[in-house]
């Protein structure tokens, strides 16, 4: 398995980010250079983001075993260098007034996105534990990133040890199950059929075992119940910037693994597996609202809700077992978009009024933001609303994909579990929400103003645009997901 | 394109409802009464459209998501065209409601406020149900802020009881959608949301009556009915008085639109096997809301009540299914449309008067305010069913059609009318007979109706007064859509009926 | 003419519309006029379409102004049927409606609220000319529900005492208990006949049923339940004595003369119907005989001047329900023509007493007025000879009828006859206790200066007077609507027992003479006995009818209230909100910020669910 | 030669992983919980050499020696971080690091 000239063109987005992200570390080397370090990692990730559309018509390359550079790998190759993208100039904002040591913070968010960019295109172990670990290990050092208040320091601290120990336990359990997989199998890539007993017969128990021990590994990095725990914790500490990138490109890319491994690997023939994806759904529906029910900090109010917004995305993952068909899978791909803009744009939100120095992450902070600054708080109340799954917003359409999923496949218990916890999820979105438009009262709350910076508003406008256009009029996208899923199969 | 353009004409003029309200805060109502009477008159000139096939006027249909087959489809026929034209009427008489009422932050209020109305107009015209879907939760986000914003001391609680009640019940509707266009897509072999296309599909029969039964609890949410009626009172004591002719007058009537609509012609088996219960359902709301409606001391809680005893009739009328009860439905949706309105701005104007909605504190006010008294009397005289007035043809025509499906419950709702003339009177008697309590609260601002509320009191009136003693007029617009209805599901039912 | 009965309705209803419009702007004249002129006005087109009516001699005549609606087979017309009994019908109520309403310019005259008091009355007047000329049920209940309305707004019309409102509720619901018994009436009928047309719907019941079918008994028992309702029978009669709260011209014209006989007009309506169903029919005899004694007793021991004549309408009522359940609808129509003339009177008379007196009701506050009052005792000794039958007087005459039809009827018609006669008895006392003890005797306290009254009051008075001796000659043109089913030939029955008919109410006269003027027997002696004290508490409480609807209906209905104020339905939510609140408390603790529990919580699940792995 | 049934091996690198998580339960001090992680990392690794051995593949090894870079990765950042904690805290007991929870 060499690799041929020709397998470097597929590669070439990987390779630009790599390559963005090498002439950063010189260029910080050189100079110290906020501004440039920034530039030149925003541009790279653009450029990146150019080339794999370049690369997407009709794309179908196997490169090595390790990676598979398809439609579905570079769609998602797109939307992560996209959202990198906006993450960056959310952080450049946000990070501005910390006076040492910030350019290296882009040098992670690159290292970072190069190991999701690896994750989406993998279907094989030893890629996807690479791209997995990239991530992670670059993520600890983002959670970590110094920042100037006492308290975010001690807390940014507590935030990273609590990822670092439990994400290599996850990461532990994840490589014990793949160990067992390959002395089962003989075989690293995903599409290894597991249920052969090979000439030894470890038998279907010890495959089951083999996944369990995997999936959780998975779970973790998704923060489904009962694997949740850290999330508020990790969410709460980190910088925004770090939280968004963990709740948005962390989650999506490791939901594409797992997307490429469950539909290859026909895992969930295993009904003891389907059985164990089926529990984790409902308790992660259930318990990720309403943990959320009362919660104040708007931080932990999104952690907790992005762990059930993981478990409806299982149900399409179920949907898909039991049906044939593109549909589950355009579900979930639709829904990872949609989830990928307006949790970005949420964050974004709490980041723009925020830096490092002093972060505003509670719900009171945001009190009659309506009257201050009308237009922040609509794009705040459109994005929470896109999360409560209301029409005019993409979440809209995303909920509706994942109800039309489980419909097809009648889980009903799921979509029961579904129904209550969207009915719960509502109460604390509408709590924010109905801060927003209380009257305005001055307390110790945050002056902005979009003069400051315009290029994160700009972005958080852009996002807001995508969030009611795609709500409103979903169709290109639509196409799109439905042509680049149908790679998947 | 002439529906397009009414909702558009909504959504254009809300916005720049809000804008204009940095230039000047008094611009917001003007700009908004501008657009609803200019949209009212767009309406009434679809009365003069002839309808082309099937009853349907300025039908509108263009690929929307193709991947699921959802068109983005309107159309309007009589039934329709009733309910818009009372939605415009309405409309205009909300903005008059609030004219005074509002000061702080107009321009959101009447953005809201004509989003609403945007979103109810949806409701009724779209004929692709993921449509009909999406606007069912866009009119809930602006009534939301409408109630959350510029409601009384507990509208925290209100608006998110209102919004929450709708969302979930909407949520099982959802379901049953997809349902039917997935059943659509297994029949045949490609995904509609079409109407039309949905009749045609043949379900099993506890399916299409689970189906029926996630259609019938989110429209008796919205109707309200008991037992998914508790959010109305709520909703409608906190909400401000252009708010609460909004929801009474219009929003309540979605839901009784849906179940003509949608739930019994989309699933005339299982709503016949179900009928019995829906009515009965009915008959027991009738009732108990009116009990429950004489024990309340908020004069706006009160009218709520009364107004889930009269839409009762609307489900009654609905589940007897025939031309006499549906007529009746619809009657009483359009008089009920509007005395509640009228109701609930009388009461409205009391709060805003004198700052309680406390009747004990009330009495003798018909010495100090004449005019509103006299105008009180009519209203809850009508409410009342007094022939002669909009809802007597309404609940006449209902019961004598349901008479003819269902004594029993028929019998039971008839009651209703006793009671109904108990806490009317009651009402009167709190506020306006009786002696003057000056000493409850102070009464200096308790100036009797102005010219602009005379205007809209009397608009109101002659309305009640032309459908009681005429209306065929209006009988006439919904009457081939009924026999349209009827006609289809004849068939089935009487198929059910033999066996 | 004829086609111009539409006119009739609707000049009091303009005159409603201008001073509801007006809102007491106008001077007290130009209401005055307004008011009274409305009435006059449709007075006089009335007489004159009753004239060309009875010269062209045909049977019937139909109006259809305009197609109230056309629903499925259901199309109620805005139409008016003439025939004798409307005729008779509208000649009262425009007639008398008149008088009163003249009489009641001068009543009210220093009435803050003058033109309110007419607007009510001119739509009270247009109500009841619909109900007795519409010619569908419909169009009936419309006018039914209407005048009903005109006596809630009415009774309650000095609003500041809240007794007077209650008593204004009490009217309205419970005459609305009958409504909807006789709205149900109307469903059945529908889904029965397939028309609400009164006299299409009488020829296909006449064809489809026959005698005694569940159907007619059915319909003819909801019917009635209507007619009770309004005409104050038992058992819906609770309501008439305390609707004397409101103004003595609203007494005479609402709660005498017209509103409350809409009862009997109903029934004569239907006679048909009736005659499908003896049974039914029999019971509206025995209602009647029932409530006229009942209420004739009470009328012996009530002390207000108004209750007693409200008491004693009651029982004339009751007379009319016993002749049209003998089957002498004309009979019975004929009392009640005459009725209107003498309480009218009568109640119109107490009105100049009462003013008089300053509003002073008490009778025994009163006595010895006859000087004073000349024209109010000359009016009251007209009205009760009449009240009480004496011969020649009009009231003889319809008594009379009614009672040798009630003999006639073979089978429970003796009793009937008997009970009748007894009422008359009792009529006599009380008629005349309140007459000897308000114009004879000594006088008590002080006897008014004056007698209030003008042409405008006492014109009404002498006409009254008039018709109250003479209209007993009137002949009403009701055969033609009667004319099948009814024995119209002379009632030969001995001379003895039409002797025995004439004395009875006489003997009546001479009791209360003794009792309340010679004084040869002394109350309060009777009263000494603690039986007849007991039984003079039970009737003047009417029987304890009152006592006992508080306990079955109104108290169970105010506790319901009360204990369910605030919705239980909503509990439930509530409960809902509760829960998820607490699993939310509950699950919170689970975060406890310890790293090496979220580890440990993790391990758990992996252990678990190797165990759900090796269970299943 | 006799080689060893895989079981053996499975099983053997199975109880190291268990020895590894009990070890992150138990321990507060941090540099021990670190370590616990590293024999976790191993046991896999181990568990990769036994397949491999069993498969003859070269894969198993290569994955073994990523698994060793990756776990030196993790204590690296580790260490760094438990440095900082020592400069904030002045002690390395875990269970200091609980302000944020609820």
């Amino acid at each position: 398995m060499t690799i041929t000239l020709a397998d470097l063109v597929p590669l070439m987005p990987l390779l630009i980010t790599t390559l963005t992200v090498v002439i950063a570390m010189i260029a910080v080397g050189v100079k110290r250079h906020y501004a440039s370090v920034a530039g030149i990692t925003i541009i790279g990730l653009l450029f990146a983001a150019i080339s794999s559309l370049l690369l997407m018509p009709a794309a179908n390359y196997q490169v090595t075993p390790l990676l598979i550079i398809d439609e579905y790998t570079l769609f998602f190759t797109i939307i992560t260098c996209c959202s990198a993208v906006s993450i960056a100039i959310l952080s450049y904002q946000y990070l501005s007034d910390l006076d040492d040591y910030k350019e290296e913070y882009f040098l992670l968010l690159g290292l970072a996105t190069i190991g999701a960019i690896i994750m989406v295109s993998s279907n094989h172990y030893v890629s996807a534990i690479l791209g997995i670990e990239t991530l992670s290990m670059s993520l600890y050092g983002m959670v970590a990133y110094p920042s100037h208040s006492d308290k975010s320091r001690r807390w940014s601290l507590e935030a990273a040890v609590k990822y670092l120990v439990l994400s290599a336990a996850a990461s532990g359990f994840m490589l014990f199950g793949i160990a067992l997989i390959y002395a089962q199998t003989g075989s690293l890539s995903f599409s290894s059929v597991l249920d052969n007993g090979g000439t030894l017969g470890l038998g279907e128990d010890f495959s089951a075992t083999a996944l369990t021990l995997l999936f959780i590994g998975a779970a973790f990095k998704l923060s489904l119940a009962p694997f949740h725990m850290w999330t508020p914790d990790v969410y709460e500490g980190s910088p925004l910037p770090a939280t968004t990138y963990l709740a948005t490109i962390g989650k999506v890319a490791m939901f594409v693994v797992l997307l490429r491994l469950i539909e290859s690997t026909n895992a969930l023939a295993f009904q003891s597996v389907f059985i164990m994806i089926y529990f984790i759904a409902v308790l992660s529906i259930l318990l990720g609202n309403l943990l959320a029910l009362l919660q104040s900090n708007l931080k932990r109010i999104l952690a907790y809700s992005s762990i059930s917004h993981m478990g409806y995305l299982l149900i399409a993952l179920l949907a898909g077992f039991e049906t044939s068909g593109l549909i589950s899978i355009e579900a979930i791909t639709f829904y990872l978009v949609a989830y990928m803009i307006m949790s970005i744009g949420a964050f974004g939100v709490a980041s723009i009024v925020s830096s490092s120095s002093n972060e505003f992450d509670s719900v009171d902070d945001y009190t009659g933001l309506f009257w201050r600054n009308p237009i922040l708080a609509a794009i705040f109340t459109g994005m929470l609303l896109s999360l409560a799954g209301i029409p005019l917003t993409v979440g809209f359409i995303g909920k509706f994909y994942i109800f039309f999923a489980g419909v097809e496949s009648e889980l009903w218990v799921l979509l029961v579990a579904l129904i209550i916890g969207s009915g719960i999820g509502l109460y604390y979105y509408l709590r924010v929400v109905y801060r927003m438009v209380l009257p305005q009262e001055q307390k110790n709350s945050f002056e902005f103003s979009i003069e400051k910076n315009y290029s994160s508003s700009a972005i958080l406008l852009l996002l807001f645009a995508l969030l009611i256009i795609l709500g409103v009029y979903p169709t290109p996208l639509v196409s799109v997901i439905e042509r680049v899923s149908s790679y998947i199969l | 394109m002439i529906l397009v353009y009414l909702i558009s004409i909504l959504f254009v003029g809300g916005l720049v409802a809000w804008l204009s309200e940095r230039v000047d805060p008094n611009y917001p109502r003007i700009v908004a009464l501008a657009t609803v009477l200019i949209d009212l008159v767009v309406m009434i000139s679809l009365l003069g459209v002839d309808p082309s096939s099937g009853g349907w006027v300025a039908s509108v249909n263009a690929d929307w998501i193709p991947r699921f087959g959802i068109s983005f489809y309107f159309a309007a026929d009589g039934l329709s065209l009733l309910l818009i034209l009372l939605t415009g009427f309405l409309g205009v008489i909300a903005v008059g409601s609030a004219w005074d009422d509002i000061h702080e932050k107009t321009g959101f209020f009447y953005f809201n406020l004509l989003w609403t109305l945007a979103g109810v107009i949806g409701v009724f015209t779209a004929l692709d149900l993921f449509l009909f879907f999406f606007f069912w939760e866009v009119m809930l986000i602006p009534m939301y802020f409408i109630i959350a914003i510029w409601g009384h001391e507990n509208k925290n609680y209100a608006a998110m009881k209102f919004f929450i009640f709708t969302q979930v019940t909407g949520m099982l509707m959802l379901v049953s959608i997809i349902m039917l266009g997935y059943l659509h897509f297994l029949q045949m072999g490609m995904f509609s949301f079409n109407y039309h296309d949905l009749m045609k599909v043949e379900a099993s029969g506890t399916i299409e009556y689970l189906m029926m039964l996630g259609f019938f609890v989110a429209f008796t949410t919205k109707l309200p009915s008991v037992p998914f009626h508790s959010w109305l009172p709520d909703a409608h004591s906190q909400a401000p008085t252009a708010g609460s002719v909004i929801l009474a007058g219009i929003l309540l009537k979605t839901g009784a639109y849906g179940l003509i609509r949608f739930a019994v012609p989309l699933f005339p088996e299982s709503s016949l096997d179900f009928s019995p219960i829906a009515m009965g359902l009915a008959a027991f709301s009738i009732l108990y809301c009116a009990k429950v409606a004489f024990a309340q001391t908020d004069i706006k809680r009160l009218i709520a009540y009364t107004s889930v005893s009269h839409m009762g009739f609307v489900t009654l009328g609905v589940y007897a299914w025939n031309e006499l009860a549906l007529q009746g439905a619809v009657m009483t949706m359009l008089a009920h449309g509007l005395s509640a309105a009228a109701l609930f701005m009388l009461a409205g104007g009391l709060q805003h008067r004198i700052h309680t909605r406390n009747m004990q504190h009330m009495g003798g006010f018909w010495g100090k305010v004449p005019k509103m008294a006299v105008v009180a009397i009519f209203f809850s005289v009508a409410a009342l069913g007094m022939p002669g007035l909009g809802n007597f043809i309404g609940e006449f025509l209902a019961l004598l059609g349901a008479f003819q499906s269902n004594i029993l419950f028929t019998v039971i709702a008839a009651f209703g009318l006793i009671l109904a003339s108990v806490y009317s009177l009651w009402v009167i008697q709190q506020v306006f007979q009786g002696e003057y309590k000056a000493d409850k609260f102070e009464d200096s601002h308790l100036l009797d109706l102005n010219r602009r509320e005379m205007i809209y009191f009397g608009a109101m009136m002659i309305g009640l007064i032309w459908m009681g003693m005429y209306p065929q007029s209006f009988l006439n617009l919904s009457e081939p859509v009924l026999i349209e209805l009827l006609n289809n599901t004849q068939a089935v039912t009487a198929a059910v009926v033999r066996n | 003419m004829q086609e111009f009965i539409w006119l009739l309705p609707s000049f009091p209803l303009a005159g409603f519309l201008i001073l509801v419009l007006t809102s007491g702007t106008l001077s007290r004249i130009t209401v005055a006029v307004i008011g009274a002129g409305s009435i006059g006005l449709s007075f006089l087109v009335a007489s004159i379409i009753a004239v060309q009516f009875l010269g062209s001699g045909d049977d019937y005549y139909i109006k259809e102004v305009w197609a109230w609606m056309s629903v499925g087979g259901f199309s109620p017309g805005f139409s008016f049927y003439l025939d004798g009994l409307s005729l008779v019908m509208m000649l009262i109520i425009t007639g008398v409606g008149f008088l009163i309403h003249l009489y009641a310019t001068g009543y009210m005259a220093d009435d803050p609220s003058y033109s309110r008091f007419f607007s009510y009355m001119n739509l009270f007047i247009a109500a009841m000319l619909m109900l007795v000329l519409g010619d569908n049920l419909v169009l009936l209940y419309l006018g039914w529900e209407g005048v009903g309305l005109c006596s809630y707004l009415l009774i309650g019309f000095w609003y500041t005492k809240p007794e007077n409102g209650y008593a204004a509720r009490k009217a309205f619901v419970v005459t609305r208990v009958g409504d909807t018994s006789m709205a149900i009436g109307l469903f059945l009928l529908f889904a029965q006949l397939g028309t609400l047309n009164i006299q299409d719907m009488l020829h296909v019941a006449e064809v489809e049923w026959n005698i005694g079918s569940g159907l007619a008994i059915a319909t003819t028992m909801l019917l009635l339940g209507g007619a009770v309702g309004k005409s104050a029978q038992l058992p819906l009669q609770t309501w008439l004595p305390d609707a004397m709260a409101g103004p003595t011209p609203i007494s005479a014209l609402i709660h005498a003369a017209t509103m409350v006989t809409a009862g009997v007009y109903l029934i004569a309506r239907t006679h048909v119907l009736f005659q499908l169903a003896p049974s039914v029919q029999l019971l509206v005899a025995w209602i009647g005989l029932i409530t006229l004694l009942m209420a004739g007793f009470t009328a012996l021991t009530q002390s207000d001047i108004k209750r007693i004549l409200a008491f004693s309408t009651v029982s004339q009522i009751g007379y009319m329900f016993l002749g049209l359940g003998v089957g002498a609808w004309s009979a019975a129509i004929f009392h009640l023509m005459t009725h209107a003339f003498f309480k009218a009177l009568l109640f119109l008379a107490s009105g100049t007493v009462i003013l008089s007196m300053h509003h002073e009701q008490s009778i025994f506050k009163m006595g010895g007025l006859r000087k004073a009052l000349p024209v109010s005792f000359a009016s009251f000794l007209i009205g009760s000879l009449a009240l009480t039958a004496f011969p020649y007087t009009s009231g003889y005459f319809s008594k009379d009828e009614i009672l040798l039809a009630a003999l006639e009827l073979d089978g429970p018609g003796i009793f009937l006859w008997a009970g009748g006669v007894l009422g008359a008895f009792f009529t006599g006392i009380y008629t005349f206790r309140l007459f000897f003890v308000v114009f004879f005797g000594e006088t008590s306290g002080h006897p008014p200066e004056k007698e209030v009254g003008g042409w405008h009051m006492n014109g009404p008075l002498i006409v009254l007077m008039v018709l109250s001796i003479f209209g007993g000659f009137i002949s009403i043109p009701v055969d033609a609507v009667f004319g099948h089913g009814e024995s119209h030939e002379e009632h030969h029955v001995s001379a003895l027992v039409h002797g025995f008919m004439v004395a009875v109410p006489l003997l009546g006269i001479l009791v209360s003479y003794l009792c309340f003027h010679k004084k040869v027997f002394s109350i309060e002696k009777l009263m000494s006995y603690s039986i007849s004290r007991r039984l003079h508490k039970f009737w003047h409480s009417g029987w304890g009818m009152d006592w006992l609807y508080d306990r079955v209906f109104v108290f169970p209905f105010l506790w319901l209230s009360r204990i369910n104020h605030a919705d239980l339905v909503d509990r439930f939510y509530g409960l809902i909100v509760e829960v998820s609140k607490s699993a939310n408390k509950m699950v919170v603790k689970s975060q406890t910020g310890y790293l090496r529990w979220y580890a440990f919580i993790m391990a758990l699940g992996l252990v678990a669910l190797l165990l759900l792995g090796i269970i299943l | 030669m006799s080689s060893i049934p895989i079981e053996h091996g499975l099983v053997l690198s199975a109880i190291l992983f268990a020895i590894g998580l009990i070890g992150v339960l138990t321990r507060r001090n941090i540099v021990f919980v670190l370590m616990s992680l590293e024999i976790m990392l191993n046991a896999s690794g181990l568990a990769f050499i036994v397949a491999a051995s069993r498969w003859g593949h070269a894969e198993g090894q290569v994955m073994f020696l990523m698994i060793l870079t990756l776990a030196a990765a993790e204590v690296a950042v580790g260490l760094g971080l438990i440095i900082q904690m020592f400069r904030q805290f002045k002690t390395i007991d875990i269970n200091v690091l609980s302000e944020m929870k609820g």
